[in-house]
């Protein structure tokens, strides 16, 4: 089901290919900063012992 | 109430809290449905043959490269006149998202170029232009990243946006005066004059609105991110003064 | 106000101030371009207005660098923006000193090194008029750019990574308008599109440029 | 001519570091700031010159009437003591530079370019420009700082025959600096530490 | 000295350390320079050599300005000659950490500048093995320089000034292998040459800069 | 462990200013260095570390003994407590940083940059500096600049310890360091004034 690209394949599959994993990379970024953060911050609330916010 | 109730961070993160899922979900259909209907189901164009694929992911990835910073722009002004930290912290969360889809238009540009142009870099106006907004990212990215007090940083931040922003048109005009250049006008505008039939068009606009989708749940994530390690900061330097 | 312009030349003279330093490094760029690219004089002809100028662009920005920087470490800064002087003029006042100490002497100089480059023979006049109506441009811009990384420490090479893509408008202008002369065509539209670059920017930047400082200061 | 400090909270970094301070200061009073190391004295000295906002609590004074003197004394090296001195006095309205140079023993010096100083001359220079201001209330950090005891005892003296001239200081210092006439607040009281005190203030609630 | 090489690592990445920062530069002088002379990509082509190596040395340059500007400043610098270390190693570990944040990443980002300025296909292997072993002598020299002119304010221009001509050779020599690759030529003498400098510097230079700084710190 | 000091003369910018200077430092010995602003006491202190060369007479100690602390206290702003300090030992080989966050009551800041450090924290940092270097003797310029009065208790105390160790210590200083056992060394007397008996030494007779 693989469409035919003819001679143009290599462009159009590296494009998709790269622009994918670019998004995905931020995605990933994204997503990994913001767990490690949310987890130093409940550490730190732990310690000083706050709840609210 | 007003929307300004919305910039105070704990209603901030509460409300973004219940919207961010859904929107997530909506984002990955849109996206999924779009760019594989582009790659897999649509005819190749007869001049360009298969390489019209690349579009579906070129076209909206540039606006949005292009719109990331006016949105940049429009939260540095709310922030210089009202001083409200969200929409600081909005604006520093944009820009890493602008400044990938500017890359994500650019290797696509570039690998389209090859085929069609014969080149991957031509110093087409359009080009330069999108070149020079990618230079702005970058130091608009630096200058955060060098300035630690944050509300410095901010204040800073936002008056090189504004200032960036003027200098950004200035040169989209200067450069037209080289060759009109390699690259098409806006030849699928999105009010969608003929010139372009609806099977590449259909497509295309779900793409685009998964494009949008993606900016914004990114931008929502990343700010409360930036929130969270702005609360942070603040009870670590009041540790250690205890 | 005039006491700071003429701190601010008299230091530049001083022992460790840098004045004539812009020009050698001009002078080292329009040396180095020939060295790099080879000698072929059509090559060097062709590429002359636009070296000319991305030169004088590079040594504005290295002899801005710490435009306030110094004054920053030193305190300087912060007495000033107390004084009874409004910190706009301070900047204005400074980026003038700057550009007499460097843009002026660059526009003066730069006839010279065209002929290091042979630009064509018609083109020097305009090379000298463009410079001269576009190199207070640098210095605005610059100051603002300086005033944004006053207190970042190596802020030399960020403040460039900042001002530069500034730069752009004011560059592609003066070297069209350098270029066309060159070729005996008409450069008025683009001298006249920096002009007014020029005067915007020293109206509006020194704003922009005290609101950094007095952020940067808290 | 009169200073006056109501409930002042002053903040360092973005946590507030001293809350609720409040003074008056009239003409030909001085008063001189004391607390342990990282109270907040330079943070609250800032404050008062406006090189920082307020957090909360307010500050009134005549505008353009506070000089102030913190831990760099903004001298160019490569000016002589002369040089930087008439700067500053043109900046601030052309006043005599003799006096004060003669106040601060500097006359022997005048010729010298300041990267030439001793660090206690280079601090004689910096006091020196407070007299070339002409401003009424001087807000000094740490003014004696590596000066000898005779040249504190200038200090002292210039001190004095500003206060006479009404005007008014506001000094921090660890040092005795012989002003038995000054009134002393001590910082302590009015710090901030990290605990739950700390925590409601509509600074930065929205953060913490 | 590994201490040493991990603290200015170390900084570098910090807040205003400026990593990256001499890729950005080398990035904007590769987008000005056709922005100056303008599209064609013939011309471009022939000129690209010539200015990518010319602007990896003005990046490498910047970034150095205060390569030890700052330590004297804080008086590290004081300490550190005090310290049981002979200078020449503290000399050699700071050009290396310079070298590992500067000159590497340069080298890596340098084909796809050659993209921005058609560099011709074959071109590309040459460009990165040149920088490679070209850049250690821009930082090590710069070094030097850098050593000369601790202690004076704004150095950052001085330096250039002083610095630039010694890197003459290698710019010629370098920008020489990637034109000579991109005309299809054999670029191993220029290559040698280059290395030969490379070597030669880092084998002697230290001495001369830790004799520099210690005459200026007296 | 010794450090003999005879007849010592030492310039800056070119002029000789100290002529004739001798002492001599036992282990377990402190030497306070007194004299008014411009004597010349930074000037033999750099010349003592090495820093600048002797103009004449000469310095005698074990190499590589002596640990210098001047004016500014060698801090990066953007390294932590901790890593400052740390760096410092292992340049010194590898001392503990924790006795020395101890003795300058550092440790609720060591993970503080420095340059959010009020100016007496970062100068007890710098002190704390010269406790990993591990050296015998310390040549410290005006140590106690900007400390409050229970850090310079600190700093007494760090002294008297390393003098029970068998260290030494040559401290310039304006203010009482509370060193009662500590001898002074008055340099006024050596210091040479710009009139005829300046000229007649080896340094500059050259020229004159
Ligand atoms: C590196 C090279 C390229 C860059 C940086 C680039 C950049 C851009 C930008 C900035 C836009 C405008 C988006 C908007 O304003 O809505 C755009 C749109 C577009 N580009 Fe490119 N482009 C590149 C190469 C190409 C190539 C090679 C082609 C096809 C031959 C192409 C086809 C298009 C099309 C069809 C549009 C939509 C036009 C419109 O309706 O706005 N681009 N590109
Ligand atoms: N670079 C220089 N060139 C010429 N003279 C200098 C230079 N630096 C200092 N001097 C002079 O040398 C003398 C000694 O300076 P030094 O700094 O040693 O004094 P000091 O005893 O440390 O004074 P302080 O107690 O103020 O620190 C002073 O009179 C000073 O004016
Ligand atoms: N940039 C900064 N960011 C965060 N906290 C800071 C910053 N600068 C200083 N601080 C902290 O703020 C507090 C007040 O500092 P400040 O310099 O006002 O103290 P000070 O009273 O002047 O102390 P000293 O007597 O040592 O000068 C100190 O605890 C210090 O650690
Ligand atoms: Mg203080
Ligand atoms: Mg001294």
């Amino acid at each position: 089901m693989m469409p035919d690209l003819g001679k143009y394949a290599g462009p159009v599959l590296w494009s998709y290919g790269l622009g994918i994993a670019i998004l995905a990379a931020l995605v990933a970024l994204t997503l990994w900063q913001g767990a490690r953060v949310r987890r130093a911050l409940a550490e730190a609330e732990a310690r000083v012992g706050k709840t609210d916010g | 109430m007003s929307i300004w109730e919305y910039a105070n961070p704990k209603r901030f993160m509460q409300t973004t809290a219940g919207v961010l899922p859904w929107l997530a979900v909506l984002t990955v259909i849109c996206l999924v449905v779009g760019l594989i209907w582009g790659f897999f189901f649509t005819p190749d164009d007869f001049r360009q043959g298969s390489t019209v694929k690349i579009i579906y992911l070129h076209v909206p990835a540039a606006m949005m490269a292009i719109n990331a910073w006016i949105m940049m722009l429009l939260a540095s002004l709310i922030w210089l006149v009202r001083r409200h930290h969200v929409s600081a912290l909005a604006a520093k969360a944009a820009a890493p998202v602008g400044l990938a889809f500017t890359v994500v238009a650019l290797v696509t540009g570039a690998l389209w170029g090859q085929p069609m142009w014969g080149t991957w870099w031509a110093w087409d106006p359009r080009l330069t232009s999108f070149l020079i907004l990618t230079l702005f990212y970058f130091g608009y990215i630096a200058l955060w990243a060098a300035i630690e007090d944050p509300d410095t940083a901010a204040d800073l931040t936002a008056v090189l946006c504004m200032v960036g922003s003027v200098f950004a048109l200035l040169s989209r005009y200067a450069v037209n005066f080289w060759n009109q250049g390699l690259h098409q006008g806006a030849t699928l505008s999105l009010d969608k004059e003929e010139n372009i039939s609806d099977v590449f068009w259909i497509p295309l606009v779900i793409s685009i609105a998964g494009f949008i989708l993606l900016f914004l749940t990114l931008v929502l994530l990343r700010t409360r991110t930036e929130i969270r390690s702005r609360r942070l900061s603040a009870l670590l330097s009041r540790e250690a003064r205890a | 106000m005039i006491a700071l312009l003429i701190r601010d030349l008299r230091l530049a003279i001083r022992a460790g101030g840098g004045f004539g330093l812009g020009l050698a490094f001009f002078l080292l760029v329009a040396v180095l371009v020939p060295l790099g690219v080879g000698p072929e004089a059509a090559t060097l002809a062709r590429i002359a207005p636009g070296i000319l100028w991305v030169g004088a662009l590079l040594a504005c920005l290295l002899s801005l660098d710490r435009l306030f920087a110094l004054d920053y470490e030193d305190g300087s800064l912060d007495l000033l923006v107390t004084a009874p002087i409004p910190l706009e003029g301070v900047v204005a006042t400074k980026a003038m000193a700057h550009w007499l100490v460097t843009g002026l002497p660059l526009t003066l100089i730069a006839p010279l090194l065209g002929l290091l480059l042979n630009l064509p023979g018609q083109g020097y006049g305009a090379l000298v008029v463009s410079l001269l109506l576009g190199t207070p441009a640098l210095s605005i811009i610059g100051a603002f750019g300086a005033a944004l990384v006053v207190g970042v420490k190596r802020g030399g090479l960020l403040m460039s990574l900042l001002v530069l893509p500034m730069y752009v408008p004011t560059l592609i202008y003066g070297a069209e308008v350098v270029r066309r002369a060159g070729l005996g065509m008409d450069g008025s539209t683009p001298l006249a599109l920096m002009a007014a670059i020029t005067a915007g920017a020293w109206a509006l930047l020194p704003f922009a440029a005290a609101a950094a400082l007095r952020a940067n200061l808290r | 001519m009169e200073l006056v400090v109501s409930d002042l909270d002053v903040a360092r970094g973005g946590a507030v570091v001293l809350r609720g301070i409040g003074f008056r200061l009239a003409a030909g009073q001085a008063l001189i700031l004391r607390g342990p190391n990282g109270v907040g004295k330079t943070t609250l000295l800032r404050t008062l010159a406006g090189l920082q906002p307020a957090v909360a609590g307010r500050v009134s004074m005549p505008p353009e009437s506070l000089a102030y003197a913190g831990h760099a004394d903004g001298l160019k090296a490569m000016l002589t003591v002369a040089e930087n001195l008439t700067f500053w006095a043109a900046i601030h309205g052309g006043h005599e530079i003799g006096p004060a140079l003669e106040a601060m023993q500097l006359d022997p010096l005048r010729g010298r370019f300041a990267a030439h100083l001793s660090a206690g001359q280079k601090r004689r220079l910096g006091l020196a420009r407070l007299l070339v201001t002409g401003r009424p209330i001087w807000a000094l950090d740490e003014p004696t700082v590596s000066l000898d005891a005779a040249s504190v005892g200038l200090f002292a003296a210039a001190v004095r025959g500003h206060l006479a001239q009404g005007g008014a200081a506001v000094i921090a210092s660890h040092i005795d600096l012989g002003l038995a006439e000054a009134d002393v607040l001590d910082l302590s009281p009015y710090q901030v530490r990290g605990d739950a005190s700390a925590r409601r203030d509509g600074f930065d609630e929205a953060f913490a």
